[in-house]
């Protein structure tokens, strides 16, 4: 546990009164929060209301009094949603590309899920109470994401999206091919040892080549997208979102124009440069949403304004995480550094919670203090985007799961 | 190494006699008849007066030739060689040789910048194995010297190229004459001599010395014996013994002929003259100095500013020069090609006659062994050449080779070695 | 590029000043010797003249019975000889040099490649070339290497000229093949009797093929979808092109003839065919095939290669001469350029001589010129000094396969390509 | 296979956003006065003047609605078929050496600020091509070097010719198989120049055969053979690469042998010394930027090969058609208008040197209905030079694409005024 020493008004979390034990056997393990301010769905805030848990849902929000017969938990911070990342490889790291092919459509990142690994516990400490664990953008088509919890061990959809990339990493010939491998074909049938005049190398595509080129590669997806069942047929009626990995401009336009042509539900991510003027426009229109960052200190302010341009747009945008490689505490720093380059705070902290809840499909549980979503809150010191503030405590389906250690 | 040889040699002989279909019992026991008598369809005398006998023949009688000239007929007591279609000529000389010893630490001693009190005779080996092909080639006179690491690099000595024989047999004339070398090798940076002036210096102090107590004595006989350490150089200096002085580059050659021609009038002979040495040909052809040109037989600098290709011996024969002759500085290019550097000089515009010269009579005579090799005139020694044609020409096969009339090679029965 | 000579023709001879301007095209050489080396007939005309109009020879003759008619320009070159251009059967130097990083000699993906066709990378007037013309080489057959059974068609080029129609005498101008030696690199397990069944199962179909074709052709059968791999058989069927065959040691000289001449009846000779390949000349003269010898021109009598030791003694065995013995006619020579530099192809022809072949009836220079032609099936165009044929013509001072001869000057189709005092001597 | 953008998007793409440089929204109306007007469509117009309106030439002479631009002379926009702004090896299909259908215009990058700085020295239209690693490298598209960020509102004209290339550089990186047998995508044929001559040839078979044998194909060949049977019909140009000599020859000969109407020699720097055949087989010739030296290294195929200045002179003697390319390179040497300048040098008159960069290019690959010269109803590509075009003295001051303003005579050179 990081000793962190925090200047200014150190909250004084009045928890002492309440011994932990004593919770749990609360009648029908009911329990009520009341923080000087609650972050409703709208992003407005409720100065000093009562939020009301019951069996692990929300029960009731902005109560005048707390009922005094039942557990109050109070604090003069802020008590927001948990924190949504819309992509991490937590706990997954070396299962996120597969270096034998290059389209795995029907693979489940779930497979990988591994509850009570470390970085869960670190991205819990963090405020990050749901992340999507997604593909990386070394395939083709690197198969299904999964949105899960990071306590309990819940698993809230284990099809999120199709991940496809359209990065240059997924061509055979692109600059760092992960291995040689993907170059391999089965032995080829024509290679005999006369070439006879047969058809070797001359036109039509031969074996299981991957494609080299970016044309290639929107030819081989929107063959796939004929298919008349399976994840793509799927994704191909709009029943199952898309999670389009691109990075250079060109690479972005020629995403959305996929799915724009195509008519696909989902998210880009990556896109650093999705605020350029050029690509507004068309991601506007397509109705994808944006995942952003994670955005690293030396991040150009080019790339950090992108979050603004978007928001103002009205592109829904949410952050990656881009754990084990990052640590979840950097979670809220792209949050903050957009902040710094224009980007409504407000704007912010929905795309890491009520938003960032949408683009990964589990809007109906997750992302906002209502009445009948899963308990998932977050006690922050101060205000969750000001970087002095911490974490006090944090509620997975109405239970305390983290309390930060009294000094 | 030697024993070796010697085996062969044997193998070689017996194989001789029991060849079947090999009609030629040329090689046979010395000694029981009179003398041995060559008739063949072109004879090349290459004597002064260059006559070539068509048929001719050669009767040879205890080593020595006893008759040259058309056929004649023979006592019965002589043993008949009958190739009417073959050539005969003399054996090749060449003045310029290293491969007398097998090591290459035999070459120089470079102790001092001064050598006249060293021979090449302790170092020398009768049967090394690179002579075979020399002498299947029709090499049979070399003349071996030390290297020219050094101003003056000390004493050679005549041999010939026998495939059988001890020293006394091979060797008829030591010593044969002096190495020197003027510039480019012997230019060492770590003492007197880096520099041509300090080379020249050097070997003058020594030999004006020497010339000064000559004179003293011309009254005829020495005050004190010729000290033995300088014995020889004052036997060259007297013009009894030749030398062959290394340099190249026209200033080269301009400063043998001006040091051992004109300041000790010497028998001295002008070896490579490589590069455009050639451009002081005239000078030589002046001062009546023999020319001994190769290894290279190509003029590099015209090749490398004209682009033309240009042949030196050309140029050299084109100035006059009286004596010219050809060399091998094997094994740099080895001895058994020394008929191609006359091939090459004669592709490259050298008259064809005068490259035969430049091999036979021209290196013998300029080096004072002219009585005794060089061409095939009475009284001279045995050593003949029999081949399929023009000995310049790459196409003619040597198919024996005679030295003091016996056979040393024979193409037919010991397989053509080159 | 310097120094060749492209358009029309100037000559620097200023014999005849006064006689009136020459018609383009138009010459009469006079020399004191002709070697003509028609395969039949005489081979020297001693004073002759041969005249030239537009590329051919229009006639040959000893001075005062040719008649020289006006409006040719004569040129006597006095006591210089003129012999026929050589032809050199197995070059690899018409296109980007081996060593310049550019792969135009092996396409070896398989083990048979019948459809690689060298004239796709003919460098007209690369350095070699210009080399092979001061040599006295006029005609090459430019071939693929024999990284592989079948490497492709070779394409028979004039030396001279900087564009590709003026060099080319006939594409394709032979099948190269590689009957064993170089092709087991291809992959492991390849050995003698893999590869010849590939040979064969390869040019048993490529013969189907062309013999359906050509009935075809003549209306008398179905054709078949063009494949541009097996159209080479069809020139082979027809007989106007060679099979060009790298092959050396008895045994496999022995089944270049019993496979390729007896078996599948096609036309064929032997490149290289040296180690001990003569040994079946008996062979190769009653199946009238045609030995290129080279480069190598000796066989050492040691068990192993020549002795480069020199410690042992056992002297050489000339390939041309076994050949000879065994009653050949046709044999060539070959520098597999640029293994000898092609311009040395009449040094290869002086090595034969040397080690025994015989020259009585002129075959050493017959070896360079007429054999090659004919073997080459252009016997009609090159390869000797007779009426109707190319004016290919080296002007010499001495035996054409001599070292010690010098080119003053080489035509080609009739035009000065190159001359020793205009272009300053290059080899 | 690949439908073109859907109509959605073009809206969307106009309103957005103008060109790269100045921002003015819309085509807006521009009149040019200039000293000399060349037109590349007869004699040049002394002291003249164009109106520009709704991003076509309106009239030549008379009045006009927008502001005036008082330059000393005025060209059409120049067109470069070989600016070769690609994403390397990320634009061409390697997992086949003739990928006939696939197209450039799926790979490109329009983002890339190459295309601005072409278009700041004149070139408005341009012929976007695959890289030259495949023997057939596929379908190249013409567009507008300036204008929206998606393709479909710069493109001039789809599929507009089929890309091919001889020579060495399509077999590098192919190897034959490895003694130990390991077979991978690039264990193919061509690895010589007669292997790329091979499969060029076999392609064309392969079509011809099908269509005469009616032999089945996979949709996929299907599709290349009609693309192929357009080249034998004329309708699609083919543009081969060709850089030395021998690539020169073989490919006149592939024309004639499959009797290709439309044919493009990309690169031909030693086209010259086959001049003739090039006349004879009736091919048009696309010469590369000049280099420094004499002689130059070509960089992908490691050939060497020897250009010679006076080439564009001696084809436009010959009557063969001639253009230039400036490679669209940072060397400042090598704009397309100094290679004008260059080639002029060579002996090239003025005339033939400006229709080398406008109008010839143009009607090579069929859109010389759109731009190429200033006539009426064309599309506004003007270039505003300050002195006499192509001469060393001389700079372009100003670009008008489509009738938008990208290159602003006035702001460049306030003293003008």
């Amino acid at each position: 546990m990081h000793i962190r020493r925090f200047a200014g008004r150190a909250a004084a979390l009045l928890f002492a009164c309440l011994p932990a034990a004593s919770l749990a056997n609360a009648q029908e393990n009911v329990l009520q929060i009341r923080a000087h301010e609650v972050v409703l769905p709208d992003g407005s805030r409720l100065e000093d209301a009562v939020v009301v848990l019951e069996n692990g849902k929300i029960r009731s929000v902005g109560e005048e009094h707390a009922d005094p017969e039942l557990p109050l938990v109070e604090c003069d911070g802020v008590l927001t949603p948990g924190l949504i990342a819309c992509q991490t490889a937590s706990g997954a790291a070396g299962e996120t590309t597969d270096s034998t092919r290059q389209l795995l459509p029907e693979a489940r990142i779930v497979h990988a899920f591994e509850p009570d690994h470390p970085d869960f516990e670190k991205a819990l400490a963090a405020g990050i109470t749901t992340v999507v664990l997604a593909p990386s953008e070394w395939n083709l088509a690197g198969g299904l994401t999964a949105v899960v919890k990071t306590h309990g061990g819940e698993v809230l959809s284990s099809e999120g999206h199709l991940a496809l990339s359209f990065s240059s990493r997924a061509l055979a010939g692109g600059a760092q091919a992960v291995s040689f491998g993907f170059g391999a074909a089965e032995a080829d049938p024509h290679l005999e040892a006369t070439d006879g005049g047969l058809e070797n190398t001359a036109s039509g595509r031969r074996g299981n080549r991957p494609p080299t080129s970016y044309g290639g590669a929107v030819a081989l997806l929107t063959e796939r997208l004929g298919d008349t069942d399976g994840v793509f047929a799927r994704a191909a009626k709009g029943k199952l979102p898309v999670y389009l990995a691109a990075w250079d401009r060109n690479e972005v336009l020629r995403a959305v124009q996929f799915a724009t042509r195509h008519h696909l539900k989902g998210l880009l991510r990556g896109a650093p440069l999705a605020g350029d003027e050029r690509l507004v426009g068309p991601i506007r229109e397509s109705g994808l949403g944006v995942v952003l960052g994670p955005f690293a200190l030396g991040q150009r302010p080019r790339s950090l304004e992108s979050v603004k341009r978007l928001q103002d747009a009205g592109v829904p945008v949410g952050f990656a995480l881009g754990a084990p490689a990052r640590h979840p505490e950097t979670f809220r720093w792209s949050g903050a550094m957009a902040v710094a380059e224009g980007a409504d705070p407000a704007k912010v902290l929905d795309s890491m919670t009520a938003t960032a809840a949408r683009l990964a499909g589990v809007d109906e549980r997750v992302g906002t203090i209502a009445v009948g979503k899963d308990a998932d809150l977050v006690l922050w010191s101060g205000d969750p985007l000001d970087l002095s503030s911490s974490v006090e405590a944090v509620f997975v389906d109405g239970e305390l799961v983290y309390r930060k250690e009294a000094r | 190494m030697r024993t070796q040889r010697a085996l062969v040699g044997l193998v070689t002989l017996a194989a001789a006699f029991v060849a079947p279909g090999r009609a030629h019992a040329c090689r046979s026991v010395q000694g029981s008849e009179a003398g041995l008598a060559i008739r063949v369809g072109k004879l090349l005398t290459m004597d002064d007066a260059d006559r070539v006998f068509d048929p001719g023949m050669i009767l040879v009688e205890a080593g020595r030739i006893t008759y040259v000239g058309e056929p004649i007929e023979v006592p019965d007591s002589f043993r008949r060689i009958d190739e009417p279609r073959l050539w005969a000529f003399p054996g090749l000389v060449d003045l310029h040789t290293h491969i007398h010893a097998t090591g290459w630490f035999d070459l120089n001693d470079m102790v001092v910048p001064l050598s006249q009190d060293l021979r090449a005779t302790p170092a020398f080996e009768p049967h090394e194995p690179r002579l075979a092909y020399a002498l299947a080639a029709g090499v049979t006179s070399l003349f071996g010297i030390p290297g020219s690491g050094t101003s003056i690099g000390g004493f050679g000595l005549f041999y010939k190229s026998k495939s059988s024989g001890t020293f006394e047999d091979v060797v008829f004339k030591d010593p044969g004459g002096m190495k020197s070398a003027f510039n480019f090798n012997p230019q060492r940076s770590r003492d007197l001599g880096a520099s041509w002036a300090g080379l020249t210096w050097n070997v003058q102090h020594l030999c004006d010395a020497l010339v000064a107590r000559a004179d003293l004595d011309s009254t005829g006989n020495h005050a004190d014996p010729a000290d033995w350490e300088t014995e020889n150089l004052e036997r060259v200096l007297a013009g009894d013994l030749p030398v062959l002085v290394h340099c190249a580059s026209a200033e080269g050659v301009a400063g043998v002929v001006r040091m051992w021609r004109l300041r000790y009038d010497t028998a001295a002979v002008v070896s490579h003259g490589s590069w455009d040495g050639h451009l002081a040909a005239a000078f030589c052809a002046a001062t009546d100095t023999p020319v001994n040109h190769g290894p290279r037989v190509l003029n590099f600098t015209s090749m490398r500013r004209e682009g033309r290709v240009q042949g030196g011996a050309e140029a050299f024969l084109a100035a006059g020069v009286p004596n010219f002759s050809l060399n091998t500085d094997s094994p740099i290019v080895p001895e058994e090609e020394l008929f191609l550097q006359g091939s090459m000089s004669a592709r490259l515009g050298a008259d064809a006659y005068a490259m035969l010269q430049a091999l036979t009579s021209h290196p013998a005579d300029s080096f004072l062994v002219g009585d005794r090799i060089g061409s095939l005139e009475v009284g001279k020694d045995a050593d003949i050449v029999l081949s399929t044609g023009d000995p310049l020409d790459p196409r003619s096969r040597v198919e024996f080779v005679f030295i003091d009339g016996e056979v040393q090679y024979s193409a037919r029965d010991d397989g053509q070695l080159f | 590029m310097a120094g060749f000579f492209l358009g029309a023709l100037a000559l620097a001879l200023p014999l005849h000043a006064g006689a009136p301007a020459p018609e383009e095209g138009r010459v009469a050489l006079v020399a004191s010797k002709i070697l003509t080396c028609s395969f039949e007939g005489e081979q020297v005309v001693d004073h002759g003249v041969v005249l030239i109009r537009e590329g051919k020879i229009e006639a040959v003759g000893r001075v005062g019975e040719v008649e020289i008619p006006e409006g040719y320009q004569t040129i006597d070159y006095g006591d210089l000889w003129l012999s026929p251009g050589f032809v050199g059967l197995h070059s690899h130097e018409a296109g980007a040099s081996l060593f310049s990083g550019v792969n135009d000699l092996n396409d070896t993906v398989y083990l048979a490649n019948p459809g690689m066709r060298a004239a796709a990378s003919v460098e007209p007037g690369n350095h070699s070339m210009e080399m092979a013309v001061a040599g006295g080489v006029t005609t090459i057959l430019y071939i693929p290497g024999s990284g592989s059974n079948i490497g492709g068609q070779g394409v028979l080029l004039k030396t001279p000229f900087t564009t590709f129609e003026e060099k080319v005498v006939r594409n394709p101008g032979s099948m190269k093949l590689a009957q064993w030696g170089n092709p087991e690199r291809w992959g492991p397990g390849v050995g003698m009797a893999f590869e010849n069944w590939n040979t064969r199962n390869t040019f048993r179909r490529g013969i189907v093929y062309a013999r359906q074709m050509e009935r075809a052709a003549a209306g008398e059968a179905e054709e078949l979808p063009r494949n541009i791999s097996f159209d080479p058989w069809r020139d082979l069927v027809r007989g106007e092109m060679a099979v060009s065959t790298h092959t050396q040691v008895y045994q496999v000289v022995l089944m270049t003839l019993t496979m390729i001449r007896e078996e599948l009846d096609m036309p064929v000779f032997l490149d290289h065919s040296t180690i001990g390949g003569w040994l079946a000349g008996k062979l190769a003269k009653e199946l009238g095939v045609s030995a290129i010898v080279g480069p190598r021109s000796v066989d050492a009598l040691s068990r192993g290669f020549i002795n480069w030791a020199r410690n042992k003694h056992e002297g050489f065995r000339g390939n041309a001469a076994g050949y000879q013995e065994m009653g050949m006619e046709m044999i060539g020579f070959n520098t597999d350029a640029p293994i000898i530099p092609q311009e040395e192809l009449s040094v290869q022809a002086a090595m034969g001589a040397r080690y025994g072949m015989t020259d009585e009836r002129m075959q050493i220079l017959r070896g360079l010129t007429i054999v090659p032609a004919i073997t080459a099936k252009i016997g009609d165009r090159v390869g000797s000094i007779e009426v109707g044929k190319d004016a290919d013509i080296l002007v010499v001072d001495g035996h054409p396969a001599d070292p010690r001869t010098h080119m003053e000057s080489t035509w080609v189709n009739g035009k000065l390509v190159y001359d020793a005092k205009r272009d300053g001597r290059r080899w | 296979m690949y439908a073109t953008l859907s109509p959605l998007l073009v809206a969307a793409s106009i309103l957005g956003l103008g060109a790269a440089s100045s921002a003015q929204d819309g085509p807006d109306d521009w009149v040019v006065e200039a000293d000399m007007i060349y037109t590349a469509a007869g004699d040049p117009i002394e002291d003249g003047r164009v109106v520009v309106s709704d991003g076509k030439i309106a009239a030549l002479g008379g009045s006009g609605s927008g502001d005036t631009l008082r330059v000393t002379a005025v060209t059409p926009g120049f067109v470069d078929l070989g600016i070769s702004i690609d994403t390397g090896a990320l634009s061409v299909e390697q997992t086949t050496e003739t990928a006939i259908t696939s197209r450039v215009a799926d790979s490109l990058d329009l983002f890339s600020y190459r295309w601005t700085r072409a278009l700041r020295h004149g070139v408005t239209t341009a012929l976007a091509s695959p890289a030259d690693y495949d023997v057939i490298g596929g379908l190249c598209t013409v567009l507008k070097t300036g204008g929206g960020s998606d393709l479909a509102s710069r493109e001039v004209k789809a599929d507009a010719c089929l890309r091919a290339s001889l020579g060495p550089q399509p077999s590098t990186g192919n190897r034959t198989p490895s003694p130990f047998g390991e077979v991978s995508i690039y264990t193919r044929r061509p690895t010589t120049r007669m292997g790329v001559e091979w499969v060029f040839r076999k392609a064309y078979y392969d079509a011809l055969n099908a269509k005469r044998f009616g032999l089945e194909a996979t949709p996929e060949q299907e599709a290349g053979f009609e693309v192929l049977a357009k080249t034998l019909r004329g309708e699609l140009p083919v543009i081969v690469r060709t850089v030395a000599t021998q690539d020169v020859h073989t490919a006149a000969f592939l024309k004639q042998e499959f009797g290709i109407p439309r044919m493009i020699l990309a690169d031909a720097a030693e086209a010259w010394k086959e001049a003739d055949l090039v006349k004879a087989c009736g091919a048009a010739v696309l010469l590369p930027p000049a280099p420094r030296e004499g002689r130059v290294k070509d960089r992908f195929a490691n050939d060497t090969y020897l250009f010679a200045l006076d080439a564009a002179a001696r084809f436009h003697e010959l009557g063969v058609p001639i253009a230039l390319t400036g490679h669209a390179t940072a060397d400042p040497e090598a704009t397309l208008a100094r290679q004008a300048g260059l080639a002029m040098r060579g002996g090239l008159p003025f005339e033939a040197a400006l229709e080398a960069v406008t109008i010839a290019p143009a009607r090579m690959v069929g859109v010389d209905d759109r731009v190429g010269s200033i006539e009426v109803g064309k599309d506004a590509d003007l270039v505003l030079w300050n002195g006499t075009p192509f001469e060393l003295t001389s700079r372009v001051v100003g670009v008008i694409l489509d009738g938008h303003l990208v290159l602003d005579p006035r702001a460049a050179s306030g003293d003008d005024e």
